[in-house]
């Protein structure tokens, strides 16, 4: 069998890449949002994992509605991307610093 | 009955005047100023003498009385009151009587002057802060009379304040003067510390106490508390009364109008000093080692600025150093513990040197603010008036047998020569050469004022006499050249101090050196009589004396100084040029005055600026405020503009930070926990 | 699982303002620009009768618990929320005269404002991870929005996609930590984590390293340095309108957050979570106040000032004590009412083609407009702390928990850094009162924004004359 | 009856509803508002009678006392009072503020209403801070001084306005606090802010020693002592007269009045553990600064460092005390000392009020503070001479004046506990002589000094009321200071009884 | 092995390298495919964790609505392949370091001995019942609050898009209820006064 703590390093290793891909990406934007998405992936491997070995469905419950935060979330970050892309053209995140200091 | 209110007066009409003079000049005018002032001096010189009556003659026990509580902190007291007893009352009298003749002078020497009434104003409080000084019952009044003299004495040395060497010289009187009070004040300190009383007479009465305390300031190292006491509040009386190494400031002080330099810097406030020890005296007697270093002291002065006087041509200068040197002379006697004789010399010398230098007064109003000495000559034919009681001043001054400054004189040298401590034989020969200086110097001044030649009126140019600038720049005009004798104002009181120049000696010698007339005013260690030697001579009175002066070495010391002046001034002027030639570094040596102003001047004006300066820009400025105060608000910016760099705009490095948190908390606080 | 209705009466005040937010969105459609004041008019009385239902069953001194424990209402979670109703009010009327001048006076704003604010209610009255989430969720979407609502302006464009990726990142680390107190605990009911952890049987890296990412989760949401990365950008770049918003309220249901989080479910961590929080108020102390020195953009300031408060407001819950949690409550509302003044302030000098969101522009305002400079001034030093103006006694009141809980060292850290930063809200006093005016300054303000900018600025004199009850009112709030 | 009526609450409130007031009457009518000042500050004044006179010096205890809670929950109260060390700096105060109104009256082109409010709400704050028996409300006036003056050197100021008064009010700030941190741990461990518990609160020497350095940084710069006094120079320089008046005739005042009612009865051990620290700055506050003022080109600096000198004397005098109580068992030395420093510092609120008032008489004029501008200023206006000479005088510590007591009873007061000391403190005498003269000399006396100085006016009866007021003031307390040292006797007798006791249980 | 163990195993490192490439790839469509194959098979990894109903949403919400929304995106903005920036190697070693220690850092603490099976025991094999079922159940019951709340987010983000990118084009006619009810009589009606003819009439 497979114990807990597998899953929760695969959880935790997706979790790392995704945030690796925040801070590493220097392209567009779209991979940033994507990247959250496989951020919130690796929590929900957890809450899955978790309910399976405490036998639990408030786990599974939980990822349901992350799941549901998680396509509103993407909606509107694609809204915002779309009006981004509108204002300035771009997307790249390397070009997005007229607000710093 | 000497009573509180009648103290008051003396003390308090003066001062009013110098009120009504001074606030509401415009409004009295000139007349009413000088009416108002003199009035109240001369009630203050009346009383004065009446209260000195009361206690010579008629036996009036002494009067030690409180006004009013300064302040009263606990035990520590200090209250303003009078204490008049024999001391007092010869202090209060001459006081009043050289001020009264001061005023009365004044009006002819100030009256084209436009700060006329100001001028009366200023005399007439120093009269009252004078009279504070000397009828003080406690240390706080003396100091609080002490400093109020020395503010007058500021503002009347630089009472033409448009000139430059005047204010120059009043700044360095009163500093000279504030060194002075500090070693004074923290003698008070030690006072009020050991003895717990400012009161003179509690202070007194304790002051046996003192002996055998020792005072230690660092290590096993012990000094005498008498000794100590008695030591700073000299330095405050050196202050005051211009002892070497600070005197300095005395000569300079002749910027002044010639009347103040009468009243305060030579009759009365040079001489508070004296008093101050002489009221001291039950203190002073518990230190050897005090009266030797005052000893000492008072003969360098007497002797060394004799030597100065020597070479001055400005005829004030000559006559303030004599002052510095007569100043000498009544701190030795203090040294030797002739108190008396001290006091005595300190009457005879306010009566003469007033003369003297109300003489001077009068010969500069009748040179029209000439005062340098080569520029006068053959003036007794002009101002036979002056030129007279000029030669009794001068004759006072020498010690001519007969003469005030005779009694005075050699009642000190006979102390001296009788004491035995420390130092007294170096101050006896000291006091014996400036015997014959001092008549020489007065002779040289007299000679060249008012005989010899008529040097006036045809020499423009030729003296390069670097303290004399622009003298006449206060109104007198130079249409008429020839001299001529002053008006009354200024002969009067000329006259009216010829009197007691020449006789007072005579008349007061007796009771006051000899009779029991200080009574406890006047303390001496048990077994001490500075004046018996005297005393031996005295015996038959002072005729007697005044003749039997003539076969002691001190007359006849003063007549071959006199005899010197005479031949050289009068008889072989070049003799005085080739003298100088000869001696030449001798010569610069004493024309420098031995180099203190511009020790002074480099290391203490000079170098208290400098090290203001280094303190501030070192200090203040760079350390504090540059790199403390500044430096900090810099390294502020600098964080704050690191800070406001991390802040990049990229999106990566925000999250990237947020990463770095994230795992730095993880590492802190979760698994190194 | 709805035993009876009466149990939902708790409930009311959301569910009144879901309702009304319902009837908001359906009007604006149907109501034309002209008569767009009527929305305004009727957010602002939504909210008003919100105040009041909430103030019927005012649960102070009370604890109700409805839907399973999903839903807790108590004194800490009323009083926030009333002055989340208030100073959401304070920003519509501010907001208006600025949206309109903008051109961006629409319904939109009113709808997202107000679901913003269902969301922090919900954040405030969460008694599981799961409801705590959501209405953490329902604010952090309302407000991505908002800030991207001026859809011309590039950088409001910018700095929404920052806040919103950096926000799904915090959210996210949020999450992960909760999936891990729930892996540990077996519960997602806040006062069974409690419990469970009371028991001390789990592993205690494991729980400390799921207190790691829940505080950094809370971090995000107050701006606490390092996490904080986002808050200048997103002030300055947001309608100032928006800013306004995000910059008062939310900051109340943070400090609701962190008790139902910290104080509530993590309070047998206490020492561990008041340690990071340690950390994270120190960094933003000095951050703050150091980074705001260097501004000259106003909003920005701000932001970097509100930065510094934040370590003040953990100062207050890093106490872990009643006082402390008291403290920062009382410290949050009262920055919430100077923040709301200091943004007003902006948005009166503002008018339509120019935005006075640089220091300089208030330069002379002392000439022109003494009263609002007067007002300014009062905000400035409120924020400043320095007093007798209420800012200083929240100041007080949290330092004096801290110090209190031991944190010394931190209370000092605080003075020193609250002196470095008396120097830039003196900067803006200086710039008004001392600096010559280089242009007119035209107050185009209706009068309603007139009077309760005034009344709002003088509230931090008047607040001190009640800063008794006002605190009483927060103690008791945790009793 | 008058003195039934809450007269410490008037003294506060009062000016502070008349600088609304002023406020709200604008720069319309400006010569309303210039009245309306005067009154207000006058009426001020005025309720200081029925103080003095209903005082009862005999008794240590507070007294006029008003007590009101206000925020229950940290125990702080609105609690007022008096003793002997409050009353003679609130009377001082209500002079200065009237002399600084009339000082202001013409000067002052630029909103005149509002610079009139600033000085109405100092006043107000002022007096709080000397009546406060709570050391919370003590705190709240303490600061709040800071923004009326902040904003004064700010707007009315010279050229480098904004530098100093930033950095005097950062640097004050930066002091006070500390100072609170102290008090919110006194709170914490006592549970009040009432400063008589504070005073009987028993505190190991560790506490007292922290709480000691608290409440020196706050005082320490207030007052200032070196080496934290340069915002004063700065502060002085730029701020306009009436600023440079209240700055230096009660402000610093504050810092000594927080050494008598905090530091010292809080902190007993503490402070008799470090009186050798505070003697050691003072002596170089005497001497170093008098030093720096020796090489000042600025009048302003100059008298601005003198204050500083000046102040050395307060801190003197305080702590000297405790070697002088412990050391020595002298208490009536002590008092001495302790008196002394109470009437340095009235003393010095009249005298650099007044220097600061001549000093802008002159600048008014002549709009230069450099001495090199000035000289001979005698020959053209020489009752502005004679009143710089009279309070040139008085700085320097000359006897008849009030700058003598102080320095004196000091001075006399440390001979006691040691020499040495004494001995550095009276340098004063020359060193100050010597600053303050030099001075005079170089601005008051010589010949007339150039075009500006020749075209000078004499006073107006304005100025005129200001010297002669304060030359009143200067003489009243020289000659005669025995009334204001008994109203302060009996307070500054229990508080040596205070410092006499250790706070320390069981020590 | 059991099939479990090498399912597990196999779908794992499908998972990382696959999570792998989403945020390395340059071309965002190639980046969204390799989204869905992650989704794709942590759905698989779901189902080994009896997360029945879970595993299907996930392929159907994700891979059939999120991800057609974010292709739908990326092909709509026509966002070319950019240049790898210049910083992106120099950065990247300290990115990965960091991420590597993270990485470090979780799995220090998730390792098996905090949860092991000695802590975690294995589960039943089978469970009963079914998973849709119960989550149901739970939904509409317990959780109920959540739910409600859920849509609430919805609808936000519904809003939210709408307001954000829908966009009024100038001079397109649209039919607007609002104006349509709200009509009054003066707006639909003009009455024109026609005079008679004058000498401005006739110039106009």
């Amino acid at each position: 069998m497979i114990p807990l703590s597998y899953w929760l390093v695969l959880g935790a290793l997706l979790f790392c890449i995704s945030v690796a891909g925040i801070f590493i990406n220097r392209k567009n934007v779209i991979v940033l949002l994507m990247a959250i998405e496989l951020m919130l992936l690796s929590v929900n491997m957890n809450f899955i994992a978790f309910s399976r070995y405490l036998d639990d469905m408030a786990g599974q419950v939980f990822v349901f509605f992350i799941l549901t935060v998680a396509a509103a979330e993407a909606a509107i970050g694609l809204a915002i991307l779309v009006v981004l892309f509108r204002a300035r053209s771009t997307i790249n995140v390397a070009e997005l610093d007229t607000l710093r200091g | 009955m000497i009573t509180e209110s009648l103290l008051l007066t003396i003390a308090l009409a003066p001062l009013v005047g110098a009120i009504i003079a001074g606030l509401f000049g415009r409004q009295v005018g000139r007349a009413g100023a000088h009416t108002v002032t003199i009035l109240g001096v001369a009630v203050s010189t009346a009383l004065s003498l009446y209260v000195l009556k009361l206690i010579a003659l008629d036996g009036h026990p002494d009067v030690n009385l409180s006004v009013y509580t300064w302040f009263e902190i606990g035990s520590i007291k200090a209250e303003v009151g009078f204490l008049v007893d024999p001391l007092t009352a010869v202090m209060m009298s001459v006081v009043t009587s050289v001020s009264l003749m001061v005023h009365i002078y004044t009006i002819g020497y100030m009256h084209e002057d436009p700060g006329y009434q100001r001028f009366f104003a200023y005399i007439s409080l120093f009269t009252f802060s004078m009279l504070m000084l000397v009828m003080s019952n406690n240390f706080m009044q003396l100091f609080f009379g002490w400093e109020a003299v020395g503010l007058v004495s500021y503002l009347l040395i630089g009472f033409w304040y448009k000139r430059p060497t005047a204010i120059f010289a009043n700044l360095k009187a009163f500093l000279v003067n504030r060194v002075g009070d500090f070693g004074f004040l923290l003698g008070i300190g030690l006072v009020l510390a050991y003895l717990g009383s400012l009161d003179y007479a509690t202070v007194f009465q304790k002051a046996p106490e003192l002996v055998g305390q020792t005072f230690n300031p660092w290590g096993t190292v012990e000094w005498a508390v008498p000794t100590l006491i008695c030591l700073l509040l000299f330095v405050g009386a050196m202050g005051k009364s211009a002892q070497v190494p600070l005197h300095v400031w005395l000569p300079d002080s002749m910027e002044g109008p010639t009347p103040i330099s009468a009243l305060i810097h030579a009759a009365t406030m040079v001489t508070a000093g004296i008093f101050m020890v002489a009221r001291m005296s039950p203190l002073y007697e518990l230190s050897e080692v005090a009266l030797s270093t005052i000893l000492v002291i008072g003969s360098i002065t007497a002797l060394f600025m004799g030597f100065i006087g020597i070479v001055q041509n400005d005829i004030k200068r000559v006559v303030a150093y004599s002052t510095l040197s007569q100043l000498g002379y009544m701190t030795v006697a203090l040294g030797a513990s002739a108190y008396s004789a001290a006091i005595f010399h300190l009457m005879t010398h306010a009566f003469f040197k007033a003369l003297l230098f109300l003489g001077a007064g009068s010969v500069i109003i009748a040179m029209h603010h000439e005062q340098d000495l080569r520029r006068m000559g053959g003036l007794r034919k002009y101002m036979p008036i002056t030129f007279a009681t000029a030669w009794i001043g001068t004759l006072a001054l020498m010690g001519f047998p007969g003469t005030s400054g005779f009694y005075s004189k050699d009642a000190i040298l006979y102390a001296v020569g009788a004491a035995d401590r420390p130092g007294a034989t170096f101050a006896y020969v000291c006091l014996m050469i400036g015997v014959a200086v001092t008549a020489f110097y007065s002779f040289r001044m007299l000679y060249l004022a008012f005989h010899g030649q008529e040097r006036f009126g045809h020499d423009d140019h030729g003296h390069g006499h670097d303290d004399h600038h622009g003298h006449d720049d206060h109104g007198h005009g130079h249409g008429d050249h020839k001299p001529h004798e002053t008006p009354w104002v200024v002969t009067l009181p000329l006259i009216l101090l010829a009197i007691p120049s020449l006789a007072i000696g005579y008349f007061t010698a007796g009771p006051l050196l000899f009779g029991d007339f200080f009574g406890s005013a006047i303390h001496l260690a048990e077994g001490r009589e500075p004046l018996a030697a005297m005393a031996e001579h005295f015996g038959h009175g002072p005729l007697a004396f005044a003749l039997h002066g003539f076969v002691t070495a001190p007359v006849w010391l003063a007549l071959a100084g006199a005899g010197l002046a005479t031949y050289i001034y009068l008889f072989n002027p070049a003799l005085a040029d080739k003298a100088k030639s000869a001696l030449a570094p001798i010569h610069r040596l004493l024309e420098r005055k031995y180099g203190f102003d511009e020790l002074y001047q480099a290391v203490f004006a000079k170098g208290s600026v400098l090290l203001g300066r280094v303190f501030w820009r070192a200090g203040d400025q760079t350390v504090i405020d540059g790199l403390m105060v500044n430096g900090s608000a810099a390294l502020v910016d600098r964080f704050a503009h690191a800070v406001r760099r991390l802040q990049s705009g990229f999106l990566y490095h925000y999250a990237f930070m947020m990463i770095l948190g994230l795992i730095v908390i993880v590492g802190a606080f979760a698994l190194l926990k | 699982m709805i035993e009876n209705w009466s149990s939902l009466i708790p409930l009311l005040p959301e569910v009144f303002l879901l309702g009304m937010i319902c009837v908001i969105l359906i009007a604006g459609l149907y109501i034309d620009e002209k008569r767009r004041g009527i929305i305004h008019f009727l957010a602002i009385l939504t909210l008003a009768l919100t105040a009041v239902l909430t103030l019927r069953h005012f649960a102070v001194g009370q604890r109700y618990t409805a839907l399973g424990g999903m839903f807790v209402r108590d004194g800490v979670g009323d009083i926030l929320k009333l002055f989340v109703y208030l100073s959401t009010a304070i920003v519509f009327v501010y907001a208006k005269h600025w949206l309109r001048a903008n051109k961006l006076f629409s319904p939109e704003f009113y709808v997202l404002a107000l679901f913003a604010v269902l969301g922090m209610c919900i954040l405030i009255s969460g008694g599981n991870l799961l409801t705590i989430y959501l209405g953490l969720e329902l604010m952090a979407l309302s407000s991505y929005a908002m800030v991207a609502l001026n859809r011309d302006s590039p950088v409001a464009a910018e700095s929404a996609m920052k806040y919103f990726v950096l926000g799904a990142l915090a959210s996210g680390l949020l999450l992960y930590g909760m999936s891990i107190l729930y892996g540990l605990t077996g519960s997602l009911d806040i006062t069974l984590i409690a419990k469970a952890l009371e028991s001390g049987r789990q592993p205690e890296v494991a729980v400390a390293f799921a207190v790691v990412f829940v505080v950094v989760g809370i971090g995000f949401k107050f701006g606490a340095v390092p996490f904080h990365m986002w808050v200048p950008d997103v002030y300055h770049g947001a309608p100032t309108a928006v800013t306004l918003f995000l910059a008062s309220a939310p900051k109340l249901a943070a400090v609701g957050m962190a008790f139902r989080l910290l104080a509530e479910g993590l309070e047998p961590m206490v020492k561990d979570w008041a340690q990071m929080l340690g950390f994270l108020a120190m960094m933003s102390l000095v951050v703050g106040n150091l980074a705001a020195i260097a501004q000259t953009n106003l909003k920005r300031m701000l932001a970097y000032s509100t930065i510094s408060h934040v370590g003040f407001i953990l100062l207050g819950i890093l106490a872990g004590s009643e006082q402390g949690y008291a403290a920062a409550m009382f410290y949050a509302i009262t920055y919430a009412l100077m923040t709301t003044a200091a943004f007003g302030m902006i948005i009166a000098l503002s008018h339509s083609g120019f935005e006075a969101e640089r220091i300089e522009d208030f330069k002379g305002l002392n000439q022109r407009q003494p009263w609002l400079a007067f007002l300014m001034l009062l905000v400035m030093a409120s924020l400043g702390g320095f007093p007798p103006l209420v800012g200083f006694f929240s100041k007080l009141y949290v330092l004096q928990a801290a110090i209190n809980a031991g944190w010394l060292w931190l209370a000092i850290v605080a003075v020193v850094m609250a002196v470095v930063g008396a120097y830039y809200y003196l900067r803006v006093i200086k710039v008004m009162y001392f600096d010559e005016p280089d242009r007119e300054h035209q107050i185009q303000a209706p009068g309603d924004v007139r009077v309760v900018l005034a009344a709002n600025g003088l509230l931090q004199l008047f607040l001190t004359l009640f800063v008794g009850s006002l605190t009483a009112l927060c103690v008791a709030a945790w009793q | 009856m008058l003195a039934d009526w809450p007269l410490l609450s008037l003294l506060i409130w009062l000016p502070l509803g008349g600088a609304v007031a002023v406020l709200v009457a604008g720069d319309r009518n400006a010569t309303a508002a210039k009245w309306l000042a005067l009154l207000v500050a006058l009426a001020t004044l005025a309720l200081c009678i029925p103080l003095w006179a209903n005082f009862d010096s005999t008794t240590a205890a507070m007294q006029f006392v008003e007590r009101v809670p206000w925020v229950p929950s940290f125990a702080i109260e609105y609690h007022l009072g008096i003793d002997g060390f409050s009353l003679p700096l609130i009377v001082l105060t209500c002079i200065v503020t009237v002399l600084v109104i009339i000082a202001g009256w013409e000067v002052i082109e630029y909103k005149p209403s509002q610079y009139l409010a600033a000085f109405l709400a100092l006043a107000a704050l002022m007096n709080g801070v000397f009546a406060a028996q709570d050391a919370i409300l003590f705190y709240l006036f303490f600061e709040g001084m800071l923004i009326p003056m902040f904003i004064i050197i700010g707007i009315w100021g010279g050229p480098r306005r904004v530098y100093a008064t930033l950095k005097f009010f950062l640097y004050t700030f930066l002091g006070s606090v500390f100072m609170l941190l102290g008090l919110v741990y006194l709170y914490l461990k006592g549970q009040s802010f009432a400063l008589a518990d504070l005073h009987s609160m028993s505190l190991n020497l560790t506490e007292q020693t922290w709480l000691f350095f608290a409440f020196l940084i706050a005082f320490a710069v207030k007052i200032p002592m070196w080496p934290v006094h340069t915002w004063l120079p700065d502060a002085h320089v730029e701020a306009p007269t009436g600023g440079s008046m209240v700055l230096a005739a009660v402000m610093l005042k504050v810092g000594g009045y927080g050494f008598i009612r905090f530091s010292m009865p809080i902190a007993p051990d503490a402070s008799a553990e470090y009186a050798w620290l505070m003697i050691l700055l003072s002596l170089i506050a005497v001497v170093y600064i008098a030093f720096v003022a020796l090489a000042q080109e600025d009048m302003k600096k100059l008298i601005a460092y003198s204050s500083i000198s000046h102040m050395g004397f307060v801190t003197l005098g305080l702590f000297i005390a405790f070697a002088l109580v412990l050391d020595k068992a002298s208490p009536d030395s002590a008092a001495l000392a302790v008196q002394g420093a109470m009437i340095q510092m009235i003393s010095h609120g009249f005298i650099s009020a007044a220097m600061f008032g001549a000093v802008g008489v002159l600048y008014d004029r002549v709009h230069s503070r450099q001495i090199a501008d000035y000289g001979g200023v005698m020959n053209t206006i020489p009752w502005i001479g004679a009143f710089a000479v009279l309070f040139a005088m008085a700085n320097s510590g000359l006897p008849g004046t009030s700058g003598f007591v102080g320095e004196f009873m000091v001075i006399l007061a440390a001979t006691k506990a040691s020499l040495g000391v004494a001995a550095l403190a009276a340098l004063t005498l020359i060193l100050g002589a010597a600053y303050t003269l030099w001075l005079v000399k170089r601005v008051i006396f010589g010949d007339v000094g150039n075009q500006h100085v020749a075209e000078l006016k004499d006073l107006n009866g304005r100025e005129w009321i200001v010297m002669s007021t304060l030359a009143v003031c200067v003489l009243a307390i020289g000659l005669w200071p025995d009334p204001l040292v008994q109203v302060m006797q009996a307070s500054v007798e229990a508080l040596l009884q205070q410092v006499q006791q250790s706070k320390i249980l069981g020590g | 092995m059991p099939i479990e163990t090498i399912l597990f195993f196999a779908l794992s490192t499908v998972l990382v390298i696959a999570a792998g490439a989403v945020v390395t790839l340059r071309n965002p469509v190639h980046a969204a495919m390799c989204l869905v194959l992650t989704f794709f098979t942590s759905s698989m990894l779901w189902v080994l964790l009896r997360a029945e109903f879970l595993a299907i949403a996930l392929v159907l919400v994700y891979v059939g609505a999120v991800m057609v929304l974010f292709l739908f995106v990326v092909m709509m903005l026509d966002i070319n392949t950019t240049p790898l920036r210049e910083g992106f190697a120099r950065y990247l070693p300290v990115g990965l370091l960091i991420a590597a220690i993270m990485a470090a850092q979780m799995i220090a603490v998730l390792g098996t001995q905090h949860f092991g099976f000695d802590r975690y025991a294995a589960p039943a094999a089978v469970v009963e019942g079914s998973n849709t079922e119960a989550l149901g159940r739970l939904l509409y019951t317990q959780y109920v609050y959540p739910f409600e709340i859920a849509a609430v987010i919805l609808l936000v983000a519904i809003v939210a898009a709408i307001a954000l990118t829908h966009r009024r084009r100038e001079g397109v006619k649209t039919q607007d209820p609002g104006k349509q009810t709200m009509v009054t009589k003066a707006e639909r009606l003009r009455v024109v006064k026609v005079g008679s003819e004058s000498k401005e009439g006739r110039g106009a």
